[in-house]
């Protein structure tokens, strides 16, 4: 996929990533990608098809089976002034880095000076029969950890626009693909150098009674509730799609609770420990006078998430979550 | 004890019985055959997620199983299921593990053959390469500290020993003399990558010396030979003289998993470890030339793992789906029950509506 | 220090949590402990003195550095029958068995019906000087594993019965241990065979007109305040020592905050992704409509945490920060 | 090329001039009288936590950090503060930075030797063992990607040989043929566990074979045996000829920190080392009967390093202690500033009431 062909019409998120590889490949000649069957295989999800025809062995780079020194090569490289991208197979797979990003990554500039800009991407989420080691979603795990950066894209065109800004970004950025998102949604992208910046969050859907706020996949599920509220109840209701989770808009957040009053936070992780508790205290902190009802979450089970498609639809929050949530907020 | 060497030859194992040596095509030939039932499952969408396969490694999984005692532990991974069916995993369970089946043996859990039953003696691993050789420098390290009479083997692909978990776990079972064999399965390739560049050392029996614990080699592909070697391994574990690293040579012939087209794959590679080195045509060459079995008694066998198949793959379609709920249960000891969210109070599932996401198309989880 | 003599007086924290491990492996065979140091050399912190002579090599056991193997070592020998306790040597290097904690250990009861019975215990929190590396609170990190617990006493009496339930618990619990307590707080033990049960908080001071949630040193530095507010400012504060974090105890959460419908969140981590959002969330959810006042947290900056005195009293929160934050609290 | 030997003993460096070797004993007098100094800090309180001695190893970290050019770049630990003080530390740096200074390297943040300079060619470790290596790998792959002839070594201890971070590292720059060093300083000790419990190996050169890499042992506390044997693996990493595994053979004679009373030692080892394998005694005897230095020569370094520590730890004595609002800047490159939280809105201070809470008696962190 060239950029001129891209151009011509609508691409999925999937295509959306490649392509912004691309771009930033062919833009900087520092950044190159590392991880395990991204080369000539094109990795397990295809994301890098293509790329090592147009960049060569060097710049899309297979590793050993390692996620602690693909991590910690990049950060190696990146203070040397290269610009590395690494793919973790699954996102899962983080977790054996984990130590290398929240100690050695994310403190290298605060107590070393070390520039460190780098990515760490990878096809993340459930909803896709992925069972417990497939379907994570490792947000949560990694806000308390300064240095970072967190996003977690829901559209295609953001998915583009928030991987350019990531790769330009001078500290590390963890960027979380939701592979169920993969080749399920598409758009048309924004001509020339699409870039969307990290830290600003986006209305999905403009509302005036209840308000939303979510991000990666439940996005949609919260617009397709959002429809459903509205066709079947009456009820206008903003959807707020986060985008970026670290830093997070806190701007946006306020506005959307001074505006509807109500708000349900959403997302795919487990309830407990999720991101949405950093939110409710945010909005308690910053909002707290404008809220008429609780801040209530809609979220995964408690549980590690199973891989029959009956447990696993059980476990994760559904559309009709949502709308019942909503229903009940709205009544409140 | 730094040694690595070669096993030796193995077209005479004295050791076994005459039962034994058909007993090692049986429990191949039920690898395979089961493998082909499942294919055509997959091919029937009835498999939930990725099939992966282990054509072309059945000698090494097998032959490996076959040299631990009933009380021993195993750790298996993907490319094990002859390993796990030499320790007492039924056809069935396999079935309805594959199918995502609410009696299966981790309820519609757990991906295909990960699951474990530490009665018949091997542990459910997780996708994460190399953490079951930690666990299992534990599992070991239990039976040291008790003075129990058994042995432990793990198995590790060759990009599995890239892995931190793979080091830690082989270096602490080293230092403590566990009663532990590790196997490498060196099928040439992780995923798309071949070993070149997972490694720069010329064998991984050369990562023994730098544990300080014996190191090796067999033919994977050569069942008798796999028997011999791990045998020796398990013995000077069950001795208490610690670790043993043994590599066996062998070749991947199908994809990663069923999705993947091997497009990485040198023109001919394939075919030629099928002509020339299929564990099972080898097998029953030395089982006819060699050890003097008639045609008959090999028909036998197939024809014994035809019928338990085709009886398993009934049954198994005839297992009901998990009862949605059932994801609840379990979760710790105690509370054994996790809450229903508020949402979901008085529902009697997530999908009652109609939504029911679907898998995503070519996607294969391990 | 045998229980006999424990009996007679006050002993500190240290070594209320060395007595646990003391009387859990008389109790049981089964308890053996592992780590770096902790045999021969009684550990770092000197917690598993004078354990080798008691139970021998075989049952306090000096591993390799190598914390993933420790713990996944711990868990194999736990699927066996045995009751490991891990030691990290600073609980900061847990993040190098991060993977084992939450993909294998956590869920091994749930995907694989095994049992994994064990403790990973380590000195943790800041105000020593330890720098970034020697001070963390990693608690945040494994609130969104299902399958874990996690326990951080405040108090020598509750680390003493908060390990010995922890040793017996039948799942893995994290037990984190305050390395500024361990010296510093001192207490008679109750009588005999001292539990405390995981999952119950505790009120370390009752008061009418405000909350403090918390847990760990903290705790202290919220009844230091408490009494500088009752002296100073006539005000009667309620200080909540949660001591279990997974599971937390919502009922005394929900109690307390019907008390005094003020409620500050306080603890060391960082504010952001810290565990006081959490608690945010379930106050919302399930006791909002008691709330006159937003749920506040006092918490570190959100910086990785510097070694200066200077610095690191600047990034932690002080008891004059919690003073502060609870007239302000008290006037809304 | 996977041969480990011992190099060749080196008393005669021909390629040293004669300045070069008497700068070896300048920087290992330099690196042994500014830890003296610390532990005069340390006992008047002036150093903010532990106090980390590399007596007895100044020879390893002297004359391995000497291989490198300029352009090189090298990964120290806690005992390598004699490897900085080579690639351009100064005794006022390490001071400032002991004491937690607001003009030290890291302004207060990090502890004791932690800090670095890409200009100068060392990099800032953290105390995390063992992920030092994955990141030098990236640091040499830079180079090799780049076509920049600049080489880097890494040292491990022997104890942090068992972490996992070790182990994929240095495969990974293995397979990627990276021109790294990896120092393995074994000391005999890892705090207070000896070798015998880290591994079984017999030596850690033996893991080269294993990686695929070239292994070299020498005597840790010959610092001429030390440059030889680092400037091969150097000179072979230059050459692209990929990553050397060097083991030096050295001891620790003090307590992993001050506070460490070494209880664990059997008596009398760290009297023998002292007396027959001190590295500046052992070089002073070399240079005095070997390489004809005369006595003044060696009496003018000791002088000339008197002074510097003297002027060195003068100036650090008046640096200030960092400003308090230091603590927020520079988590980010944008922002640049981390928020101060809202309860200190106004406040000038944390700590400007009483409060100040002390250090924890015999804490030492590393
Ligand atoms: C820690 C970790 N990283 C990545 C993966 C993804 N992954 C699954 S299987 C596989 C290749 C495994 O190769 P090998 O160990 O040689 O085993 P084989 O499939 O050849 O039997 C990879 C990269 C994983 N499961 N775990
Ligand atoms: C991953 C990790 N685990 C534990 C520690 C605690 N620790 C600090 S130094 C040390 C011993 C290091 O021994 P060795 O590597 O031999 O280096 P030496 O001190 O002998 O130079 C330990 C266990 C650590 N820093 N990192
Ligand atoms: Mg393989
Ligand atoms: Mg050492």
């Amino acid at each position: 996929m060239t950029p001129a062909e891209a151009a011509t019409g609508e691409i999925t998120y999937l295509e959306a990533i490649r392509e912004a590889l691309f771009e930033e490949m062919e833009r900087d000649p520092n950044v190159f990608c590392l991880g395990e069957d991204i080369g000539r295989y094109g990795g397990a999800f295809k994301v890098t098809n293509g790329l090592i025809d147009r960049f060569g062995e060097n710049r899309v780079i297979d590793t050993p089976i390692s996620e602690a020194a693909i991590v910690g090569a990049a950060a190696g490289a990146a203070h040397m002034g290269l610009r590395p991208v690494c793919e973790m197979q699954f996102i899962d797979f983080i977790s054996c880095a984990y130590d290398m990003l929240t100690n050695y990554v994310a403190t290298a500039r605060y107590r070393a000076f070390l520039p460190c800009p780098m990515v760490v991407r990878g096809p993340s989420g459930g909803y896709v029969r992925g069972g417990p080691f497939h379907s994570q979603n490792p947000e949560a795990a990694f806000l308390h950890t300064p240095g970072l950066k967190i996003v977690y894209p829901a559209t295609a065109s953001d998915a583009k626009g928030l991987l350019k800004s990531a790769i330009r970004d001078e500290d590390c950025v963890l960027f979380f693909e939701h592979k169920y998102l993969y080749r399920r949604v598409k758009e048309a992208m924004p001509a020339g150098d699409h870039i969307v910046p990290i830290g600003k969050a986006r209305i999905a859907r403009e509302g005036r009674d209840l308000s939303i706020i979510t991000y990666a996949a439940t996005v949609w599920k919260a617009l397709e509730a959002a429809e459903q509220l509205e066709r079947e109840d009456g009820l206008s209701v903003e959807v707020l799609d986060l985008r970026s989770l670290l830093p997070m808009d806190d701007e946006a957040i306020v506005a959307t609770v001074r505006r509807t009053n109500r708000v349900l936070v959403v997302h795919e992780d487990t309830e407990t420990g999720g991101i949405a508790g950093e939110i409710t205290a945010r909005i308690n902190d910053l909002a707290f006078e404008w809220l008429d009802a609780p801040v209530k979450r809609v979220a995964a089970h408690d549980v590690p998430l199973p891989y029959a498609p009956a447990l696993e639809d059980f476990v994760l929050p559904q559309t009709s979550d949502i709308v019942r949530a909503a229903r009940w907020l709205a009544a409140y | 004890m730094t040694a690595s060497r070669a096993a030796p030859a193995a077209s005479h194992p004295s050791a076994l019985s005459r039962d034994q040596l058909l007993e090692l095509y049986y429990w191949m030939r039920l690898t395979r055959s089961l493998e082909e039932r499942l294919v055509n499952l997959y091919r029937q969408t009835k498999v939930v997620g990725g099939l992966f396969r282990s054509l072309g490694q059945e000698a090494d999984a097998v032959g490996s199983a076959f040299a631990l005692e009933r009380r021993d532990v195993l750790s298996p991974l993907i490319r094990n299921l002859g390993s796990m069916l030499v320790k007492g995993a039924t056809p069935l369970e396999i079935l309805r593990q594959y199918m995502a089946r609410g009696d299966s043996p981790t309820r519609g859990r757990e991906l295909n053959i990960h699951f474990g039953d530490t009665e018949r003696g091997f542990i459910g691993q997780i996708s994460h390469l190399g953490d079951m050789v930690p666990v299992m420098a534990g599992v070991t390290l239990s039976f040291k500290l008790r003075g129990e009479d058994r042995v432990g083997l793990v198995y590790v692909g060759d990009g599995a020993t890239s892995t931190g978990a793979f080091h830690e776990g082989i270096n602490f079972a080293a230092v403590q003399r566990c009663p532990l064999v590790v196997v490498v399965e060196n099928n040439g390739y992780a995923y798309s990558t071949p070993v070149s560049r997972q490694t720069a050392a010329r064998h991984f029996v050369d990562k023994a010396p730098g544990y300080g614990i014996r190191g090796l080699q067999a033919d994977g592909n050569d069942v008798l030979a796999v028997y011999q070697a791990t045998k020796e391994a398990v013995d000077t574990a069950r001795a208490g003289e610690g670790v043993t690293l043994v590599e066996l040579i062998t070749y991947r012939r199908k994809g990663h998993a069923e999705h993947d087209n091997q497009s990485y794959v040198p023109e001919g590679e394939i075919d030629r470890w099928a002509a020339e080195n299929d564990p099972l045509d080898r097998y029953v060459r030395v089982l006819r030339t060699q050890l003097g079995f008639d045609a008959e008694a090999i028909a036998g066998i197939e024809a014994r793992v035809g019928a338990e198949i085709d009886a398993a793959t009934d049954e198994a379609e005839r297992s009901p789906m998990p009862e949605p709920r059932d994801c609840l249960v379990g979760v710790y000891h105690d509370p054994p029950l996790a809450p229903v969210l508020w949402y979901r109070e008085g529902v009697r599932s997530a999908v009652d509506s109609h939504e029911r996401p679907q898998g995503w198309g070519t996607y294969d989880a391990r």
